[in-house]
C-alpha cells in the first residue's frame, strides 16, 4: 500500500509486535473512530435513537483487545465499540444494533451500543454501571473451574469504580485468584462529575491495594503501552499468578452520549490539551520512529472504514422494525402462560392500528 | 387566581421550583445525588441550585446508588432533611438494601427513637426510547415495602406540590417523576413558596364519571383521558379518572367509593401486570367492594418481560387498549 | 412404593439430598454462599458439599450477595449451573441488582445469546423468631420481576423434587425454602436420583374440596390444614387447599378452574398485604373469574409493618386467623 | 478499694491517661465481659431467645469508646455491648432489650442485642451486615455541613469489608473528607469464613488506600493502644484532616452467636493461643507495670458487676410482653387506613386467644 516514510534511525518495534501488527492496530483504532463518527452522526440526523463513543480512547480498546485471542472473554461497557469490531462482531451486525431493527441480534430490544457477540466471547452490553465486573470475574472463576485455557477482559469506567460490583468483583477475584484483567479506562469523567468527586485516591490503580494483587497505571493514549502491559496481565492471569487492575489514563474526548451537553462541565481548552495525545497520533508517531509509517494509512483508512459503513448504515436501515411476535420470546426458554394471553391479545386486538400515532385519541 | 400569583411551567421547572423553594425556606434541606450539580442532574431537575446553595448542601456524589442512599440516612438521623436523586428509577437497585432494610424499618425498629425521613425523587417510566434501563417502573417493590410512602405526580402542580409536602413530611418517600411528562406539558404552578402544597395520602378525582372506574397515575393519566374522551364521545360512557398520587399508604376509601358508585373498574399502570401495583387495587376491590363489581377488574399493564427499546409503543398501555379495556368492561 | 426407593428425611435432609445427587450428576454444577463449605451453611443445607466435591465445586465466598450473585451470573455465562446460597432471604437486597436488573434480564437483552441460568437458594419466613431480619418473605419483588421463576415448597419431597428440577433447567430460580419447616416435620424421600422430581409450572392440589379454595405456600400450607381441619370438622366446611409451589409463572389455568368450582378463594401468606403475592392471586380472580365468586377474596397475610420479635405469632397467619377467614367467606 | 500492688520500677502511665482512667478501663472491660457470660447464660437456659458476645474483643469497645464524648456518635454492629453500656445505656434498658420484653425500647421488635440509644447517640443496630458504615459516613458528613463538633465512629467486623455499604462508606468519606472513624474489629472470622478466604489482602488497615486516606493496624487486644489510635483519628477527624480506617486486630474468642458451632470450623488450640493475650490480662499487666494494679479489682469489679446484673435479669423478667398494639405503631408517624383496619380486626377477633398454642386446631 504505497511506499513508506524512511526514518534516518529507526527504533525497534517493541513488544515483539511486527510492523503487521501496528498497521493492523492503527488500522483498527481508525476503523473504531469512524464508527463512532457515524453513530453521532446517525444520531443527530435522528435516524438512530441514541448514542455513546470513545473518541479518544481507541487506545484503551484496541490495545486490549490485540492481547486476547479467542479463548478469551471480554466484558465490556457500553463505551467498548472497537473491541466488538476486534473480536469480529461483523460491523452489519453493529449497525444493525444501532438501528434497532428486526435483524438486531437483541430483536431491538436495548437501546443502541449495547452490542452482543455469543460467538466472539463479547458480552451482552448493560447500561447499569458495574455489573459486569463482578459477572467477568465469575466467568473467568469458571474457567479455573473447569481447567480451561482463558482470561477474562473486564471493562470499567472511573466512575464504575465507586460502584458495588466492583468491590465484590476485585474482592472475589483477588481471593479466588481468578484468570481476570480489570481494565479500567480511566477517561475522567463519569458524565459531568470528575474524578476528585469520585475517589479521593490519586492514582486509580492503587484501589488493587485494598484487594491483594496487582495494580498499574499506563497511558491508555498509547496503544503499544496498552498492549503491553495486558499482555503482561494475561500471561500472570494464565500462570496462576491471579488478578490484575489495569488503569488505563485518557480522556473521554467527547460527551458523555448524545445526550450529554459538555459544555456544561468542563472548558473546550481542556479537551484540545488532552487531544494533543490523540491515541492516532501516538501511534502514527511511534510508527515513524519505527520507520514503518506510510502517509496514506491516514487517508485510506478512513475511506476504507467510511465505505464499509455507509454501505452498513445503508443496509441496516433498509430493513424495519422487529416484529411484534419478539416482545414475547426470549424471556425464559418456554412461554409462561400468562405472556402467551398477553401476546394472543394483542395480536388479536392491536395488529394494524397505528399506536404510534395517537392523533386519533383526543386529549 | 391572579396571574401574580402563578407561572407557567414544566413538570421539571415545577420540581425545580419545589427544590429552591424548600431549600430556601429550611437550611436542613440539602440535595444529592449523581450530576446534581454543576451539571444539574442529566434531566436538569437540580439547574441552579449548587450556585444558590452552595456545595455543602448540593452535592454531586460517587457513582453509588447504596452511598447516596445510606449516607441520606445517615444524614437524617442527624437531623438534616436530605433529597436525594436516583438519576434513573432503573439505578435504585443498588440502592434497595438499604432502602427496604434501613430507610424503610429505621423508626419502627428503633421504637421512633431514630427516623431517616429521606425523599428520593427518580425519574421512571417508558416512552422517551430509553429501553431496557432507563424506562421501568419499580414502584410495587416499595409499595410492598412497609415504612416507605410512594408518591407519583401527573402534572406540574402536582409534582411540586406533592415534592413539598415529602420534603416537609416525616417519614421516607420515594418520589417517582414520570420523565415523559417533564417537559411535554405546561401548567400554570402556584409561585408562593406556602401556596398550593399538595397532600400526601389522598387520591384525586381527575374526571368524575358513573359508568367505569379508571385507576391510574403518572404518564398513565394521560393515556386514561385520551381513551376516555374517546369512549365519551363515541360510546357514551362516563369514565371517573382517579390519579392515585400516593400509592402507598393507598388511599382505600377512595377508590372503594369510587368502584361504589360506578361498578366497574380498570387499573392502568406501566410496570410489568404480574404483581404489579394493578394487583393491589384489584385485591382491594375483590376484598372490599366485589359486591359492587358488575365486571371483571381490568389491569391495562405493560407486558410481563423486561422494558423494549424499538418497539417500546406496543409494551407501555396506550390510548387504544384502555379504551378497549373499557369496551369490554362496559360489554361485560 | 417400597422402601427401598426411599428414605424420611427432614426438608434440610431432602434440599442436602438434592445437592448431593445433581453435584455428582453434573460436574457443571457448584455451589457458593456464605459458610457453605467446611462450615455446611448455617442451616447444614450444604453439609458434607465440600468434603465430597471438593473446594472448587463447594466455594466459601467473602461476605457479599452481589458478589456472590453477580459471579454466580458469570460462572453461568460460562456454562456451569451454580447453585448460590444466601444465608437468609433478608439479605438478598445487596444482590437485588444482579437479580433484578442482570440475572432476569440476561436472555431477553441479548436475543438468547446469553444465559444465567442460576439457582439461588435462600431460608425464608418467620416462625423461628429471627425478628427483624431472619424472617421477612420477600417473593413478591421477584414474581414482579419477568425473567425470573420463583419456586417455594412445602414439604420436604417437594422441596428435593423441584430443586432437581431448578438445577436441571435453563432459566434462572430463586427457590426460597421455608425455614420453618426445615426441621420441623420429616417425610418419605425419593433415593433414586432420577426419581419424584417436581415440575416446576404446575400448582399442586394438596386436598380437594367444594366449598373455598385456600392458596398458599411454604410454611402457611400446614396452617391452612389445620384451619381446613376445624372448618371441616366444626363446620362442615369442604375446603380445597392449593399449594402453589410455583409462584412465577403462575399457573393461572389451575387457579381458576379450583375457583370455578368452589367459587369463593382465601389466600394466605406471611409477607405483608399491601402488593403481596396474595394480591396477584386475587387479581387474577377479579380478571379471569369474578362470575364465579360468591364472596370477596380475601387475604390472609403479615402485617404492613416490618418483621416483629416477641409478637411474631400475633404477627404470622395463624389457624386461628385462616378459620376467621373461611368462616366469613362462608357467611358471606 | 484496698491498697496497690507495689511495682519496683513504675512505668509512667501513657497517652494522658491517669491511674483512675486506667481503672475504669478495666471495670468497664469486666462490665462488657460479665455481661456477656449472663447474656450467654441466659440464652442457654431458655430465658432469652439469642445472643451473640464480644469475647476478647473488650479492649476494642472500652478504647474507643473511651476517646468519646457527648457530641460524638457511635453506630456499632451487634457485637458492641460494651459502647452502649460505657455510653451510658442503662444495664436494665438492655436487659430489657435481651428480653424484648414491654419495657424494652424498641417494643420486642428486634432480636436481642440489638440495642438503640438516642440520648447516647448510640445507632439503632441492625442485623444486616455493614449497612452503618455508610450511615456513619452520613452522620459525619451532616456534623460537616452543620459546621458542628463531634466526630461519627462505625464498626464493622472484618467480614463486612467484602460489604456494599464498606465501600461506599469508604470512598464517600475519603472524598466528603468526614469527620468519621472506622473501627473495623478484625476478630479474624466471619461466623466460620476465616479472613484467608474473605480477602487477599494481608493488612486489613491496606483497604484506606483505595480511598486515599490513612489506615492503621492496631492490637486490639490492648484497650490502651486501642484508646490512642482512637484519640488521633479523633483529632484528626476534628481537625478535618479526614477519616481514618482503624484496623483493630483481635480474636472472636467466643462463637458467632447462641446459633453457632466453632468447633466444626476451628480448634480449641487456637482460641487459648489467642487468650493468652486476652484484653484484661493486657491491661492488668500495664497497670502492674505503671503500678497501679490491685489484686481486688479482679474478683470486685466482677461481683460488682455480677450484682448489678443479676438485679437487672430478675427486673426484666418480671416485666411481660409488648402489648399488641405495639405491633401497629411507628411504621410511619401517623397510622395508614391499612394498617389501622388491620389492627382492628386482629383486636376486635384474637384478643384473648391463645396464639401461640395452635394444640387447637388439628393437622
Ligand atoms: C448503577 C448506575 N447508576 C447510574 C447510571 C447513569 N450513568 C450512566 S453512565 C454514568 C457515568 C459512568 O462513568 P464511568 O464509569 O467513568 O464510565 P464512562 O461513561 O466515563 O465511560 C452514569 C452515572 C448507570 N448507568 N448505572
Ligand atoms: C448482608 C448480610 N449478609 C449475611 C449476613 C449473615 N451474617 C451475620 S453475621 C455474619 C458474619 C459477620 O462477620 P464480621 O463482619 O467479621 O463480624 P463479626 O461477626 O465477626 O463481628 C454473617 C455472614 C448478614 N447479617 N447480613
Ligand atoms: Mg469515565
Ligand atoms: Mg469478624
Amino acid at each position: 500500500m504505497a511506499q513508506k516514510t524512511v526514518s534516518s534511525s529507526k527504533k525497534p518495534i517493541p513488544h515483539g509486535l511486527s510492523a503487521d501488527d501496528c498497521v493492523a492496530m492503527y488500522r483498527a483504532m481508525v476503523l473504531t473512530r469512524a464508527y463512532d463518527d457515524r453513530g453521532f452522526k446517525l444520531q443527530r440526523q435522528g435516524r438512530i435513537g441514541f448514542y455513546a463513543g470513545s473518541f479518544g480512547e481507541e487506545a484503551t480498546q484496541i490495545g486490549t483487545a490485540y492481547a486476547g485471542d479467542e479463548a478469551d472473554w471480554y466484558f465490556t461497557s457500553y463505551r467498548q465499540p472497537g473491541i466488538a469490531l476486534f473480536r469480529g462482531l461483523p460491523l452489519q451486525t453493529m449497525m444493525d444494533n444501532l438501528f434497532c431493527n428486526s435483524r438486531d441480534v437483541v430483536k431491538g430490544r436495548q437501546m443502541p451500543v449495547h452490542y452482543t457477540g455469543r460467538q466472539q466471547h463479547f458480552l451482552s452490553v448493560s447500561s447499569v454501571i458495574g455489573t459486569q465486573i463482578i459477572q467477568g470475574v465469575g466467568c473467568a472463576m469458571g474457567i479455573k473451574i473447569k481447567g480451561d485455557r482463558g482470561v477474562v477482559f473486564t471493562y470499567l469506567g472511573d466512575g464504575a469504580t465507586s460502584a458495588n460490583d466492583f468491590h465484590s468483583g476485585m474482592n472475589f477475584a483477588g481471593v479466588t485468584k481468578a484468570p481476570v484483567i480489570f481494565v479500567l479506562v480511566n477517561n475522567q469523567y463519569a458524565i459531568s462529575t470528575p474524578l476528585s468527586k469520585q475517589t479521593a485516591v490519586e492514582v486509580l490503580a492503587d484501589k488493587a491495594k485494598a484487594y491483594g494483587f496487582l495494580g498499574i497505571q499506563v497511558d491508555g493514549n498509547d496503544v503499544l503501552a496498552v498492549y503491553a502491559a495486558a499482555m503482561d496481565a494475561k500471561r500472570r492471569a494464565e500462570a496462576g499468578e491471579g488478578p490484575t487492575l489495569l488503569e488505563l489514563k485518557t480522556y473521554r474526548a467527547g460527551p458523555h452520549s448524545s445526550s450529554d451537553d459538555p459544555s456544561r462541565y468542563r472548558t473546550e481548552e481542556q479537551t484540545q490539551h488532552w487531544l494533543e495525545r490523540d491515541p492516532l497520533t501516538v501511534l502514527k508517531n511511534h510508527m515513524i520512529s519505527f520507520g514503518i509509517w506510510d502517509d496514506t494509512y491516514e487517508t485510506c483508512f478512513v475511506e476504507e472504514a467510511n465505505a464499509m459503513l455507509g454501505d452498513a448504515v445503508k443496509q441496516a436501515e433498509a430493513v424495519g422494525e422487529p416484529s411484534w411476535d419478539t416482545l414475547f420470546t426470549d424471556v425464559y426458554t418456554y412461554k409462561s402462560q400468562t405472556l402467551a394471553d398477553q401476546e394472543q391479545d394483542i395480536m388479536a386486538h392491536e395488529q394494524g392500528l397505528d399506536l404510534k400515532n395517537e392523533g386519533e385519541f383526543p386529549l | 387566581m391572579a396571574t401574580a400569583t402563578t407561572e407557567t411551567k414544566t413538570m421539571l421547572g415545577a420540581i425545580n421550583q419545589a427544590l429552591f423553594e424548600e431549600m430556601a425556606r429550611d437550611e436542613n434541606v440539602v440535595v444529592l445525588g449523581e450530576d446534581v450539580g454543576l451539571n444539574g442532574g442529566v434531566f436538569r431537575a437540580t439547574e441552579g441550585l449548587q450556585a444558590q446553595f452552595g456545595e455543602d448542601r448540593v452535592l454531586d456524589s460517587p457513582l453509588s446508588e447504596t452511598g447516596i442512599v445510606g449516607s441520606a440516612i445517615g444524614m437524617a438521623i442527624y437531623g438534616l432533611k436530605p433529597v436525594a436523586e436516583i438519576q434513573f428509577a432503573d439505578y435504585i437497585y443498588p440502592a434497595f438494601d438499604q432502602i427496604v432494610s434501613e430507610l424503610a424499618k429505621m423508626r419502627y425498629r428503633s421504637g421512633g427513637e431514630f427516623t431517616s425521613p429521606v425523599v428520593i425523587r427518580t425519574p421512571y417510566g417508558g416512552g422517551i426510547r430509553g429501553g431496557h434501563y432507563h424506562s421501568q417502573s419499580p414502584e410495587a417493590y416499595f409499595c410492598h415495602t412497609p415504612g416507605l410512602q410512594v408518591v407519583i405526580p401527573s402534572t406540574p402542580a402536582d409534582a411540586r406540590g406533592l415534592l413539598k409536602s415529602a420534603i416537609r413530611g416525616n417519614d421516607p418517600v420515594i418520589f417517582f417523576e414520570p420523565k415523559k411528562l417533564y417537559r411535554s406539558t405546561k401548567q400554570a404552578v402556584a409561585t408562593d413558596p406556602e401556596a398550593a402544597l399538595v397532600p400526601i395520602g389522598p387520591c384525586h378525582v381527575v374526571q368524575p364519571g358513573t359508568d367505569v372506574s379508571i385507576f391510574c397515575y403518572g404518564a398513565m393519566v394521560e393515556v386514561v383521558q385520551r381513551a376516555a374522551n374517546k369512549a365519551a364521545s363515541d360510546d357514551g360512557v362516563s369514565v371517573e379518572i382517579v390519579d392515585l398520587r400516593t400509592l402507598c399508604p393507598l388511599d382505600v376509601a377512595g377508590i372503594v367509593a369510587s368502584v361504589q358508585k360506578t361498578g366497574r373498574a380498570i387499573v392502568v399502570h406501566e410496570a410489568p401486570k404480574t404483581c404489579g401495583y394493578g394487583a393491589e387495587i384489584s385485591a382491594t376491590l375483590a376484598e372490599k367492594a366485589i359486591e359492587y363489581l358488575e365486571a371483571p377488574v381490568v389491569r391495562v399493564a405493560g407486558l410481563d418481560t423486561p422494558f423494549p427499546f424499538t418497539l417500546e409503543y406496543v409494551y407501555m398501555p396506550h390510548p387504544a387498549r384502555v379504551y378497549r379495556a373499557i369496551q369490554d368492561v362496559m360489554a361485560f
